[in-house]
């Protein structure tokens, strides 16, 4: 584990390590830190060595959307109609799923407030690479209407790497299958790299990351 | 667990056999009135701002244009949006003073650089420049802010035509607040006005009820406010911003609702001049007009000792004698006047300055800042223009104020569509209602009606009160019979200016009219008068086109001592007048510091 | 039992035909219920695309070798129950090695890659995996209890445990068709196949509004790929089971696939258009009505 | 069948503290820990309950917000009155016409303003069309927490027509910023009657659909009903409004009970039940949904032709209100919905507050009525309460 | 209603009463009186339900306002109770125990403003913020456009001009503003 700060003041004291007895009357040790996280460093994958073949994985994967269900912000109101019969994004290859270990596009729906953003990080990170990010709206590009909250962060781009951006407030269904399908080209054309970008600056979005999660209470790699 | 509650849900297979509602494609257009992108129609928008005072995401910023230029009127900055910040709310639509702003029903831009999704509308080239539909200012009667102007009470015309009592009342305090509540506070007009008066400032302190404020302001810039704000030319109030879709802000009324507050024994103590320095500069200023009034009262602040020299026995020059008092008060005048006086400044009357007078001055006094103004009348110089009773406006005004008797027949036609011309007008046919009974005066002038240069509501009130306005002719000759005037002959004018811009009337010599007379006022322009200046200085100064002086910025001339401004400089109008004043002030001190 | 590379070949040829027709079932399946939602739904084509996406997916993390296994053994479940059915009667080469094995071979698989999951999702460590794949099993013992009803009723009738033996029985028409020789047990298999094949209101497993979304909540990238393999694999052969003990099996391809394909929908006809029940609810309901058809299915043909 | 209601072992579970808080070891491996949410389909919204398990039962919950904190009453503190309104309305983002109704009447009221009656009759339409989307969303949506995937699909689609009218006249899908202070920006557009009336027959057909797709769906009742039962007493006590308290039998809508707007003329009878079960909660929002289409047509055929839009009002680019405070209430599709707005003589609010449903429903009520619940109907009973989560942290 | 206030005005110190609507009314309590009174007001007059809880603050006042607002819905009347306590180390008694959700918004208010409610459930625990390290941000004192400006990395942008300032540098260069001499 690379570095781990543990400000005292936000010390969660279901994060402590402590020694347990179990129901079978055995004691041993719990570090939940240890236990729950992985703390193995992003890397950068090369993408496959024939043209050829990365062509067609590409072209899977931009034509195999899977979104993670999370709704950050209000622009989550639009992702239903996206997903039911009026605009049936099924249709384009773009599915939802719950768990961000089977997701690869991430819709950060508009405004992320702080303690949003620490859940952001972690399931962006536990998505398996390569990885997409839509980002909708004013708010994840310079803070939109919330620019001067003091609980929302103004641009998505320090901590977070974002593929494809929609102008809106909030976006419609229709801007959104456009971006889809602008994120397809880019898959296309073997520009989706967003997460090899991630793991290569990985220190400095750890740095802007800590700068604005007060209470980093876990490690900085968080599988 | 019925078993027709197991069968009933069965019922929603039959969609099976229907078409789906999925839009085929899903690429809509948004609806009619949809707020998508932004539009702006560059050559409406004067880049007031006030789309930027309303956003409350700060989404619009105000930056320069290419191809706009700043000009009287337009600020020269068009809006910028962020859509980083907007939030479509259309607000920035719906307050737009001039309606150039709207959005269209465009609705999606991807792009993958975040830095990309700003532009200026308009003048950045988008798909959607050319759409028609989408989010235009609602109508009608949905304003944010007041469209009309709120009317100052006034006199009616039966009422003021026989009187030289001042006939525009003044706002009351509600009518005055109602109408600063409508100032956008875009500052556009203070570029226009030539004193550069801080009139979103001053009508800020109306809304608040800061009168004290309020005075603080004008004087900055303006020392006599109660003057400006009867009879000011108000070229704020031509670019006025609320004025594109609304009337405009009757900015001169408020700023005399601030002077008519405030007595003249408080004026001491609201600008803190209780006490103020003395030097010992001494200079002499020519001429009790406003650009020496002006002048004495800024560098009486900056505390130099002021000596005006006025021929005639009263101060206020041009304001006083060629402005009737139905339109401005001589107390008013006066107000403003003993404040000036008050600070320190000594005005001695009657007192002509000749070649001689001049020179010595020149000996007596650091500096000599000449503010004579325009007191000469010119003639049209047509045939029969030398006779006795053809008169000059000026002559005839100086002659009313100073209460001498003037020669009032039943039958007067005014030459010239100025401001003057109307104050002739409109004097001569108070004259003639009180000694007839009814008004016998017919005014007419080279331009047409629409490009006449006085302003329109003297034109309004002037007809009101029964002269009769006839724009549009060139005058040819006067009749004379028996040496009495019978009448002018004009012919139907086409244009004033040719196409290189000179002045250079053409006149279509087959529609001719007759207007009869007894007696007619000249009342195209005035000259200046600079005999007294002795024949060495003339060889010195520099004149230019025209023969005016020349002056540089700070109304120096070309010799170091002598500084000159007012309607002789520029103008002619009062405004100027203190604009030059002021600035000569400015330049004075610093001419006498380097001393 | 001597080995023979010809069956072999054609017992693989086999696996690739019902993993494709289990891709292209499930599309199909998906456009139905999208059709019923007044929707189109994704592509035909789209299984083939989620799986080739999930074996590129280029990172992969595990959290221990039970994780790993986890889904070696589901497809092993899979792969087991499909090896040991026949699938066309009438020709040797496509009855794989259904003839080495009985039904309790393939109720012992069906049962096999649950467990192979339990495990798996156990190491992973996430409380849904754990919630998700002790609700599979308990319900799945409740199924098996009147599916094994059901079988032990045909056993009787049929007086083997050999499927292909049952198979045989019911050649030579329409009527032979267990379905209607006995149609008890069809109904306690029938509503126990709904159980199986985990369709609403049967899938408590994975549950997305509750417990998302199960066991596989941790799998990703080539686990999942595998998972979603040896579902496909399975929901035919888990069809291809109900088509050969009920109605008839197939004497052909194109038979093989409309059977599977009607039985398959069946889940789906009923899956559609209700919610879930809750966990104690459908143990009780398998309690319930097909537990009686079964056991009277029994008493009928005691 | 009696004999498979087994009787669950109680000796297990917490019991209550000196401090009168349950004693849970979580070492012991008694409990699980679980977390729902904020990455949740189950949830509503972004926010997250902090359940602690023993076997499927809850023995205790926690409500965690704060997901979707923007400081609203902070931003609008700093905000003219007339661009709180755009601010403002974003504070509940599945029915926001509630928020521009409470905030522009607010200042209305607070600087004396009163409106021109056809602004009154659009606002009312503008507000009974929010509800109707709102509901076309949560009432197929509860059966969308019990797996029955299909309501929700055609509800969505049902919503999406209400979403194209609300386009039509306010210029916004979802948000509309319309009724700003003094009235509304623009009159119903040519031929907007005859369209919604095409939209409000397929809703009929709709709500008969969903009747039996849901509420005569055996399962769905046998998941629905008697479950998560709330006492007739916890209305008060936990301060419960709108549909959840008129299921328990309390006849509450300030539609007729502070008659706002033009709801005086208009004709309807909320439905109160006497029940409140998940089933209940969620039928009478089924029914909202045919008093909210009523409503609808009789506003459509009552409303005048023409008429101002919007009452004289101060520049909006100062606008000052002496000081005062106020309290407006409308009841939005969860209940009773309120804004107290104080302000201190100048151009801004001196404090906005904001009172929405959720807030006693989604954190006292819910956390209460999850324990001894089952996890499977941790969603179910959330959508019962109708939970927005931005409204509680706002 | 006015007897039932005038009735209680006695008994409780109640002052300031504003008759705001006619079924709305504001009147101030003092910080000791208060929970009696709003007990009195739910068991007695039959204000059961408990509308919302807010607090205002007055910095030039030094003073944090409360304010209980109460409803009664058989007869459709809300009633606001304005209570001032001081605002350094705020803090008031908990009516946590009268209506459930009391505790939640006292949560809220001990978050956003800082004013402690002692013995109200789970008071000190976070509610909304997470890692919150300054003054509690719905005090006026707190600057949260500044704060976000420090923090959030905002993106660089054009800057604005004012119409008037680029006016004077475009056509007036120099000219004005000089006006503004000073006095010796």
């Amino acid at each position: 584990m690379s570095e781990t700060k543990n400000n005292n003041k936000f010390e969660n004291p279901h994060y402590a390590k402590r020694e347990v007895t179990g129901p079978d009357g055995k004691q041993f040790i719990v570090d939940p830190i240890k236990d729950y996280f992985s703390d193995e460093r992003p890397k950068v994958y090369e993408p496959n060595s024939i043209p050829v073949v990365e062509k067609f994985l590409n072209w899977a994967r931009a034509e195999s959307l899977w979104v993670l269900g999370f709704g950050t912000g209000c622009g989550s109101i639009e992702i239903p109609p996206l997903m039911t019969p009026r605009f049936d994004a099924f249709r384009f290859g773009i599915q939802s799923r719950p768990t961000p270990r089977q997701s690869n596009v991430f819709i950060i729906s508009g405004y992320l407030a702080v303690k949003t953003l620490k859940r952001v990080i972690r399931s962006y990170e536990q998505m398996p690479s390569p990885k997409y990010v839509l980002a909708l709206g004013s708010c994840t590009i310079n803070g939109g209407m919330y620019f001067d909250s003091y609980n929302t962060i103004n641009r998505l781009d320090h901590y977070i790497p974002v593929d494809v951006y929609v102008a809106g407030c909030m976006p419609r269904p229709e801007a959104l299958l456009a971006a889809f399908n602008r994120l397809k080209e880019l898959i296309k054309e073997g520009k989706g790299e967003k997460a090899n970008e991630y793991a290569a600056n990985f220190d400095w979005y750890k740095e802007n990351q800590k700068k604005i999660i007060k209470d980093w209470n876990m490690p900085d790699y968080n599988w | 667990m019925s078993l027709k509650d197991t069968l009933i849900p069965f019922k929603a297979w039959g969609n099976l056999v229907k078409k789906p509602v999925t839009l085929k494609d899903p690429m809509r257009e948004g609806a009619p009135r949809y707020r998508g992108f932004h539009k702006n129609d560059v050559d409406t928008c004067i880049g007031c701002g006030s789309c930027e005072a309303i956003c409350e995401n700060e989404a619009i910023v105000m930056v320069p244009a290419e191809g706009i230029e700043t000009k009287d009127g337009d600020s020269g900055l068009r809006p910028l949006v962020d859509y980083g910040r907007c939030c479509w709310c259309g607000l920035c639509v719906d307050v737009c003073t001039t309606g150039s702003l709207s959005l269209s029903n465009e609705h999606t831009w991807i792009c993958e650089d975040p830095e990309e999704l700003k532009y200026i509308p308009g003048i950045d080239k988008k798909p959607w420049d050319e759409k028609e539909e989408g989010w235009k200012k609602p109508v009608p009667n949905y304003h944010f802010y007041g469209q009309e102007r709120v009317s100052m009470e006034e006199m009616e015309a039966e009422e003021r035509g026989d009187s030289f009592i001042e006939f525009v009342k003044g706002y009351s305090k509600e009518q005055a607040q109602k109408e600063a509540d409508r100032c956008v506070e875009c500052g556009i007009c203070v570029a226009t006005c030539p004193a550069h008066m801080g009139i979103p400032e001053y009508i800020k302190a109306i809304r608040n009820d800061d009168i004290e404020e309020g005075m603080r302001v004008l004087y900055e810039t303006n020392p006599l406010p109660e003057i400006c704000g009867r009879i000011c030319t108000h070229k704020c109030e031509d670019v006025c911003s609320v004025g594109h879709e609304g009337d405009p802000l009757s900015i001169r009324w408020l700023k005399r609702y601030i002077a008519d507050q405030v007595p003249s024994d408080k004026y001491k103590e609201i600008l803190d001049t209780q006490k103020i320095y003395k030097g010992d500069k001494k200079i002499a200023l020519i001429g009790a007009g406003p650009a020496s009034l002006s002048a004495a009262y800024y560098l009486s602040l900056l505390g130099h000792n002021c000596t005006i020299f006025e021929k005639l026995d009263k101060a206020g020059g041009m304001m006083r004698y060629g402005i009737p008092e139905y339109r401005l008060p001589y107390d008013q005048i006066d107000k403003d006047v003993k404040y000036i006086e008050s600070l320190g400044t000594e005005i001695i009357y009657n007192t002509n300055v000749d070649a001689a007078k001049f020179m010595e001055l020149k000996e007596n006094y650091d500096v000599v800042y000449v503010g004579t103004g325009l007191h000469l009348g010119r003639s049209t110089a047509i045939p029969g223009s030398d006779h006795e009773h053809v008169f000059q406006s000026i002559d005839l005004l100086r002659e009313i104020t100073e209460g001498k008797e003037i020669m009032v027949p039943e039958k007067v036609v005014v030459i010239g569509g100025g401001n003057v011309a109307m104050d002739i007008t409109r004097s001569i046919a108070r004259l003639q209602k009180i000694k007839y009974g009814k008004v016998g005066v017919i005014t007419t002038s080279l331009e047409k009606e629409e490009v006449m240069p006085a302003d329109r509501e003297e034109v309004v009130e002037a007809r009101e009160e029964g002269s009769i306005i006839n724009p549009g002719w060139g005058p040819k000759s006067i009749e004379i019979e028996d040496g009495k005037i019978k009448g002018l002959h004009v012919v139907r004018c086409l244009s004033i200016f040719d196409e290189t811009g000179r002045f250079n009337p053409s006149l279509d010599e087959d529609d001719k009219n007759f207007f009869e007379a007894d007696m007619i006022v000249e009342s195209i322009g005035q000259g200046m008068d600079i005999s007294y200046l002795p024949e060495e200085l003339k060889e010195k100064i520099e004149f230019g086109p025209r023969g005016r002086i020349n002056v540089d910025d700070y109304f120096q001339t070309s010799l170091d001592w002598l500084f000159a401004g007012g309607d002789m400089i520029q103008g002619p109008d009062v405004i100027h007048g203190i604009a030059n004043g002021h600035k000569a002030a400015i330049g004075i001190d610093n001419f006498l510091n380097k001393k | 039992m001597d080995f023979d590379i010809k069956r072999l070949g054609f017992t693989l040829l086999g696996l690739l035909i019902v993993l494709n027709w289990g891709l292209l079932m499930s599309s199909i399946m998906r456009k139905l219920g999208a059709r019923v939602a007044k929707r189109y739904g994704i592509r035909w084509f789209q299984p083939w695309l989620d799986l080739v996406k999930n074996y590129a997916l280029r990172s992969q993390i595990s959290h221990g070798i039970m994780f790993y296994l986890g889904p070696v053994f589901r497809i092993g479940g899979g792969v087991g129950l499909f090896l040991f059915m026949p699938m066309i009667i009438g020709s040797e080469l496509w009855l794989n090695y259904s003839f080495h094995g009985d039904l309790v071979l393939l109720m012992y698989f069906q049962f096999f890659g649950m467990l192979g999951m339990a495990l798996g999702s156990g190491e992973g460590g996430h409380p849904y995996s754990a919630i998700g794949i002790s609700r599979g099993l308990s319900q799945f013992t409740t199924i098996e209890v009147p599916m094994t009803l059901a079988i032990i009723s045909l056993a009787i009738q049929y007086d083997t445990l050999s499927l292909i033996d049952i198979v045989k029985a019911q050649q030579g028409g329409f009527q032979n068709w267990t379905m209607w020789t006995n149609p008890v047990a069809t109904i306690a298999g029938m509503f126990s196949l709904l159980g199986a094949l985990s369709h609403s209101p049967f899938n408590l497993v994975k549950a997305p509004n509750e417990i998302p979304i199960g066991p596989p909540t941790e799998y990703h990238s080539t686990f999942l790929g595998v998972l979603q393999t040896n579902a496909a694999i399975l929901h035919v052969v888990e069809a291809a089971l109900f088509m050969n003990l009920f109605f008839g099996g197939a004497t052909n391809w194109f038979e093989f696939i409309l059977k599977t394909f009607f039985i398959y929908f069946w889940s789906v006809f009923v899956g559609v258009v209700f919610p879930r029940f809750r966990i104690e609810q459908s143990v009780a309901w398998f309690l319930k009505i097909p537990l009686v058809f079964g056991v009277l299915a029994i008493i009928l043909y005691m | 069948m009696s004999l498979l209601n087994i009787e669950t072992d109680r000796s297990k579970y917490p019991v209550k503290g000196e401090d009168g808080k349950l004693q849970i070891d979580l070492d012991s491996h008694k409990y699980v820990k679980l977390w729902q949410g904020p990455n949740h389909p189950g949830v509503t919204g972004n926010m997250a309950l902090e359940l602690t398990l023993a076997g499927d039962e809850i023995v205790e919950s926690k409500t965690h917000v704060g997901y979707l904190h923007r400081g609203f009453e902070k931003l609008i503190e700093r905000r003219l009155f007339v661009q709180g309104l755009p601010t403002s309305i974003r504070m509940c983002v599945a029915e926001p016409d509630s928020n521009e109704y409470v905030y522009s009447t607010c200042v209305e009221q607070l600087s004396g303003i009163d409106i021109p009656e056809m602004a009154k009759w659009i606002r009312a339409l503008l507000l009974e069309m929010a509800r109707l989307q709102a509901l076309l969303r949560v009432v197929p949506g509860q059966g969308g927490t019990f797996a029955l995937g299909l309501g929700v699909q055609w509800g969505v689609y049902m919503r999406e027509l209400i979403l194209d009218r609300f386009e039509e006249l306010t210029g916004g899908r979802v948000y509309h910023m319309f009724m700003t202070p003094g009235g509304v920006r623009g009159l119903l557009p040519g031929g907007f009657k005859k369209r919604m009336e095409e939209n409000l027959k397929e809703i009929d057909q709709f709500v008969i659909n969903i009747d039996n797709l849901m509420y005569s769906n055996s399962v769905f009742k046998k998941r629905a009903i008697d479950v998560a039962v709330l006492d007739p007493s916890w209305i008060d006590k936990y301060g419960a409004v709108g549909p959840v308290a008129r299921s328990a039998g309390y006849n509450r809508d300030v539609r007729k009970d502070y008659p706002y707007l033009i709801y005086d003329q208009l004709d309807f009878e909320p439905k109160v039940m006497n029940h409140s079960d998940i089933y209940n909660r969620s039928r009478i929002r089924w029914y909202d949904i045919q008093t909210s289409v009523d409503l609808i047509r009789q506003i459509m055929a009552k409303m005048p032709e023409k008429g101002d839009i919007k009452a004289e009002t101060p520049n909006v680019l100062h606008w000052r209100i002496p000081k005062g405070e106020t309290y407006v209430r409308s009841e939005a599709s969860r209940g009773e919905y309120g804004l107290y707005m104080v302000t201190d003589g100048s151009d801004k609010p001196r404090r906005i507050n904001l009172r929405g449903p959720s807030y006693t429903q989604a954190v006292a009520l819910l956390q209460d009525l999850l324990v001894g619940a089952n996890i499977a109907d941790v969603a179910a009973i959330m959508v019962s309460l109708q939970t927005c989560p931005p409204e509680i942290e706002r | 209603m006015k007897q039932v206030l005038e009735k209680l005005s006695a008994s409780f110190e109640i002052e300031d009463i504003v008759y705001q609507r006619d079924d709305l009314t504001f009147l101030s309590a003092k910080k000791e009186n208060l929970i009696n009174l709003i007990t009195h007001l739910r068991d007695i007059e039959g204000f059961s339900h408990f509308v919302l809880l807010s607090c205002v603050d007055w910095i030039e006042d030094d003073k944090f306002q409360l304010t209980y607002f109460l409803n009664k819905p058989e007869e459709k009347y809300d009633l606001g109770i304005r209570c001032m306590i001081d605002r350094k180390e705020a803090s008031m008694d908990s009516a946590h125990h009268l209506w459930k959700q009391i505790a939640t918004y006292q949560r809220e208010i001990k978050e956003m403003f800082g004013v402690d409610f002692p013995g109200s459930p789970g008071v000190d625990e976070p509610f909304i913020l997470e890692g919150w390290d300054n003054i509690p941000p719905m005090r006026r004192d707190f600057d949260t456009k500044q704060y976000s400006a420090d923090t959030f990395f905002p993106r660089e942008r054009p800057k604005t001009n004012d119409p008037k300032e680029y006016m004077k540098e475009q056509m007036h260069p120099g000219e004005w503003g000089e006006y503004r001499k000073e006095k010796k």
